[in-house]
């Protein structure tokens, strides 16, 4: 099976021959290929050259961290290719997004009010953690709907703080 | 003199501390929230009790507490380390009414030093150059701020009267938006040490921070060990430090002239023990007194690698009542030392804080690296205390030995589970500004971007396809198997996912 | 000028080879066994291949898959490291056939010292004092050498021409005991080094092992670095080193005069690069030479600790054509440093050496501390090559601090998984004798044992008793829950055991 | 249930209260006590005082590594402690003793003979390990029964090498 993989702009098609080999655009290569022991951490040499990475997944795909740059990535089988495609047609532009606290912490201020539309980068909470006040900014533009904490509340991670639609 | 020493703090800090005291044949005491059970300088000390809940002011801000512990195991000195109650003259005070040696500055001192306008009064009468602003007009309302501003010219800079470590801080760019970062200033001020009190001060342009180490004894003999240069910063949070300074380099004569002025600063409020004068730098090599910070500082080691004096054991004893064991001309200069501070913080996502636990750690050893951390395999870091996993600090005969170094030194750590900074230090590290040393204290905020020095670096991105294709065929080939285990025997899937999870 | 080098080694030497390479700006390639797929040295290394099955003479050892990988991937230069390939005159001749610089003294230099008798020959005819024995008497019998033995006096040594690291050595008490000891020490020389060969030293009486590093130049300038004090062995193993020596001190004139020598024996044999002359020392002070290492030796980090020189990418300039950096007058001796040598060996049970799986590792770190190791978590210690895991350097003004730092610092190291020999270490520290510095080759295996040195320090065995029954009354628990958990569902049994053990 | 544990010559008798006490010979002490997560060590905080110590079960208890003294610990309850006398009356003083091989290795030699008697201390088998010969040693006097490898030989870890009766 073939995977469609895309770093930035660049796409790739890969396969996997065996445990040894892969197939990157047509070109075989030697790929030696080792999880370290209990850890998100790759290390792998292909045609003798010697990389180690921790490869992370996220929602869409994979970060791979390796000699101090990141990498996002996201790999697709053609099925999977194929209804995406699909589904991007069918979704409309945009639809809800949940600002979730990044870690534990107390909320320190929610400089917008509910309904009002804001813009990519503005500030939606002021997260106080580790001793530092975090702003958490609106990923696109949007307008805020609910608000779901307050000033001065202690949240958890991963909670939803509120909605941007 | 004394014989067993408390810790009245946590993390890397409190174990290097921790390593001074056994160096020097002294009984140590730990003291910990509940949050750090579990922690290095808990397991490392020869006496550990408990504080209080998880928040400082629950544990490690409780004087009563701390007092209380000291005399029921009999510590008869305690060391504040760094933050927490470190410049509290309060602190000393008790520590001395209790016949407790507090290892640091007179009470006196930390007072003269820990009100910003009063510390800039004093060292202004022993003739030395402040930066202009409302420093000795006392505690001045928002109103009268606000119509001194223009005098002093903008950009300028509020800062809070018992800030430091950047709390309380913002830089103002025009009149109109004073009001409300003043505000903000304020209220952050408030909230960091209970106390809004705030003041003005003119940035200077192109602005180096440099500090000098001091040293002083009883009998008045006052020293420095050079200085560091502290320029690179986020949000006024030291993240690269150096010694001695490209800035300064090989000019001796500018770095005499500082540290005589350093010494004198120190020497005008009778100092004790360690302690650190700041200076900006403006273009020119004019340099102001800043503040002087009357404790042991996070970057000491750069000091150390660069003097090979021990700093920590020097401060146990000078509190001993020894002299000191040098004088300044037998303090030597050797080679460059920089020190990276390991944040958990996600240097992609606007340096977010990072929680977790700390899977795995392999840390960066061999020739003239230093590493201080209290990150072991397995520890938890928790949102109520800073964000400082380690510091990593290499030394080498040159400056470019020195960051060849950290280079190599950076791609050899890992610290699984807990987003950190690494990164970002790679990218300052191959900068061309920082490797010709020409930055200032604007630089990381205002003309570095972790992403803009991808562009020079060699990339890698057919690699990266590669792993994250072998990961995500991988994980589909064991689901399959998993589906397939599942079926022949459903009784045992918790069971199975629970193991399976377990050998990821 | 190379650009590439390969690294025919592994271990700990071969991450420090490469750390040297990657400051200094080469590219690396790494070379492994198939038990040493994810060794570190592979990790950290830009290119890394296969050189065969794990018994060392079926990879490391093979010098055409070396040379064989070294021109496929157009590496320019190779290190040999210490052991292995890096003593064999063949080795370095072929590199150079090849046109590949081997960083290392010239192939002519190797054999004259690589053959102990031609050896002192070489060094008696310029002059230097040599231990008496059967040098230069060529390949004598068995018969022959029990014939000279009473001329050389007893005890004596039995040591093998190719010889290196204790093997096939063996002390003679009295003649009776020769010709048994003779049939072992060839045995065993001949199974080590493919070569019998054996020749007769007198023992010393109270001897020190005492050697100099020596760093030569292609125009023949010869500096030493000073000495390092190696006496304490087991099984003429090295476990503990330190520069200065003790014995020698503050005694300027003496280290003057054995530098001297030295670097005369050096020069004798026209060498180059970094090289090790032994020296064993009698209660006078008089000195003998023992032999030249013509390698880097595996206790380099005390030396540049204590001069501040790092004498591998010192090596890698020499071998790039370049001079000397410092003239004997510039290189400048700084405080004291010693190593300990961390072995995967059980102190308790003879030092039998122990396999496994190094399921965590907590490493000492802060200021003075250097690790150079080859060990990380999830790291398999097999039984194909040496046991060093480790090797535990601190630093400090004195000999006291360094020794201070020393005990710290082992007590901090945890190593889970393996048997090691730090509580060895830690005895060792802790005895009077080493404290004084009053110790001869003898010392460890004569006068000193693990299970004494428990007498004069703190115990405490209700600590000890009230951990283990801990410990059991856990485990008590924890099986009567699977008990009953398994009564409740048994078709789960398997899964539950296997999870709990994993929760251990 | 009260524990009988032995150190050395030193025997005490321990009983768990709770979590945080156990009382010895008599007197309660505060037990704060910690295994840190995937390794024989523990963390204990005894009266304030600070403890890590490696615990690791042996054949007949446990051996407690701690601030570079290993102390080796026998653990009984009151009830084992009753059978282990019933049972050490019944049982012959001495009985066989299989030699294994503490790591995987090569023979290099096996100086004894079958039906030879020795001393506490004698060389029974050298095995080569780690570019070590490394001598196996009887653990206390007897006669060899049957050597089941041979100079030359490879043995895995654990592989018994000869027996002493």
């Amino acid at each position: 099976m073939n995977y469609i993989t895309t770093v930035g702009e660049r796409t790739y098609t890969i396969e996997i021959n065996d445990e040894n080999h892969v197939t990157l655009d047509g070109g075989v290569l030697e790929v030696d290929w080792h999880p370290l022991p209990g850890q998100p951490v790759y290390s792998v040499l292909i045609d003798g050259q010697s990389y180690e990475a921790y490869v992370l997944p996220t929602e869409g795909g994979y970060q791979v961290q390796m000699r101090g740059l990141l990498y996002e990535v996201r790999v697709e089988d053609e099925r999977e290719l194929r209804l995406r495609a699909a589904m991007e047609l069918d979704l409309p532009a945009s639809s809800e997004y949940p600002l979730r606290a990044p870690m534990p912490g107390l909320v320190a201020a929610v400089p917008v009010n509910e309904g009002q539309t804001v813009d990519k980068g503005t500030v939606l909470i002021v997260l106080e953690s580790m001793k530092m006040q975090n702003e958490l900014k609106a990923p696109r533009a949007g307008r805020v709907a609910h608000i779901r904490v307050r000033a001065g509340q202690t949240v958890e991670q991963n909670q939803t703080l509120l909605i941007v639609e | 003199m004394f014989k067993k020493v408390l810790i009245a703090n946590r993390g890397e800090i409190a174990v290097r501390i921790l390593r001074a005291c056994r160096e020097l044949g002294l009984q140590t005491v730990a003291v910990f929230s509940e949050a750090d059970r579990q922690a290095l300088h808990v397991r490392y000390a020869d006496e550990a009790y408990l504080l209080g809940p998880a928040p400082a002011r629950e544990s490690y801000l409780r004087m009563d507490r701390l007092l209380d512990i000291a005399r029921r195991c009999e510590a008869d000195a305690i060391h504040p380390g760094y933050g927490f109650l470190a410049e509290r003259e309060d602190f000393a005070l008790a520590c001395e009414a209790a016949g407790i040696t507090f290892i640091g500055p007179r009470p006196s001192a930390i007072a003269a030093m820990g009100d910003k306008m009063a510390a800039r009064n004093t060292v202004s009468r022993a003739g030395i150059p402040v930066v202009p602003g409302t420093e000795g007009e006392g505690d001045l309302s928002d109103e009268a701020l606000i119509a001194i501003a223009p005098k002093i010219g903008f950009p300028l800079l509020i800062k809070a009267t018992s800030g430091g470590g950047g709390k309380g801080m913002r830089i103002v760019e025009s009149q109109e938006d004073l009001p409300g970062l003043l505000h903000a200033a304020r209220r952050e001020a408030e909230a960091a040490f209970g106390d809004g009190k705030v003041y003005l001060e003119k940035v200077i342009h192109a602005a180096r921070h440099i500090e000098f180490q001091i040293l002083a004894d009883a009998e008045g003999n006052v020293i420095h060990l050079g200085e560091r240069e502290c320029s690179l910063q986020r949000r006024h949070q030291k993240l690269l430090e150096e010694s001695p300074s490209p800035f300064i380099g090989a000019n001796e004569e500018l770095r005499q002239r500082m540290g005589e002025v350093a010494c004198r600063a120190a020497a005008s409020v009778n100092y004790l023990n360690a302690g650190t004068i700041e200076f900006l730098v403006d273009h020119d090599r004019n340099f102001f007194f800043l503040e002087m910070n009357t404790r042991l500082q996070v970057e000491h080691p750069v000091t150390e690698m660069a003097t090979g004096i021990d700093i920590v054991k020097e401060q146990i004893r000078i509190a001993r009542g020894r002299r000191l064991r040098y004088t300044q001309a037998e303090v030597r200069f050797n080679g460059w030392a920089i020190e990276c501070r390991i944040n958990a913080e996600d240097p992609y996502n606007n340096f977010m804080p990072s929680v977790g636990v700390l899977s795995n750690v392999l840390m960066p050893t061999g020739p003239g690296v230093r590493v201080d951390t209290c990150a072991y395999p397995g520890m938890e870091v928790t949102p109520y205390y800073d964000s400082l996993l380690s510091k990593l600090i290499t030394w080498g005969e040159s400056r470019a030995e020195a960051i060849l170094r950290m280079r190599r030194a950076l791609e050899e750590y890992r610290l699984i589970g807990v987003k950190n900074n690494i990164p970002f230090h790679q990218a300052l590290l191959d900068s061309h500004r920082f490797m010709a040393g020409s930055f200032d204290t604007r630089f990381v905020e205002d003309r570095f971007s972790i992403d803009d020095t991808q562009d020079g670096r060699e990339v890698h991105p057919e690699v990266a396809a590669i792993l994250a294709t072998l990961v995500a065929h991988h994980q589909t080939q064991l689901s399959a198997q998993l589906v397939q285990r599942g079926q022949r025997d459903t009784s045992n899937w918790k069971w199975i996912g629970r193991w399976e999870r377990m050998q990821r």
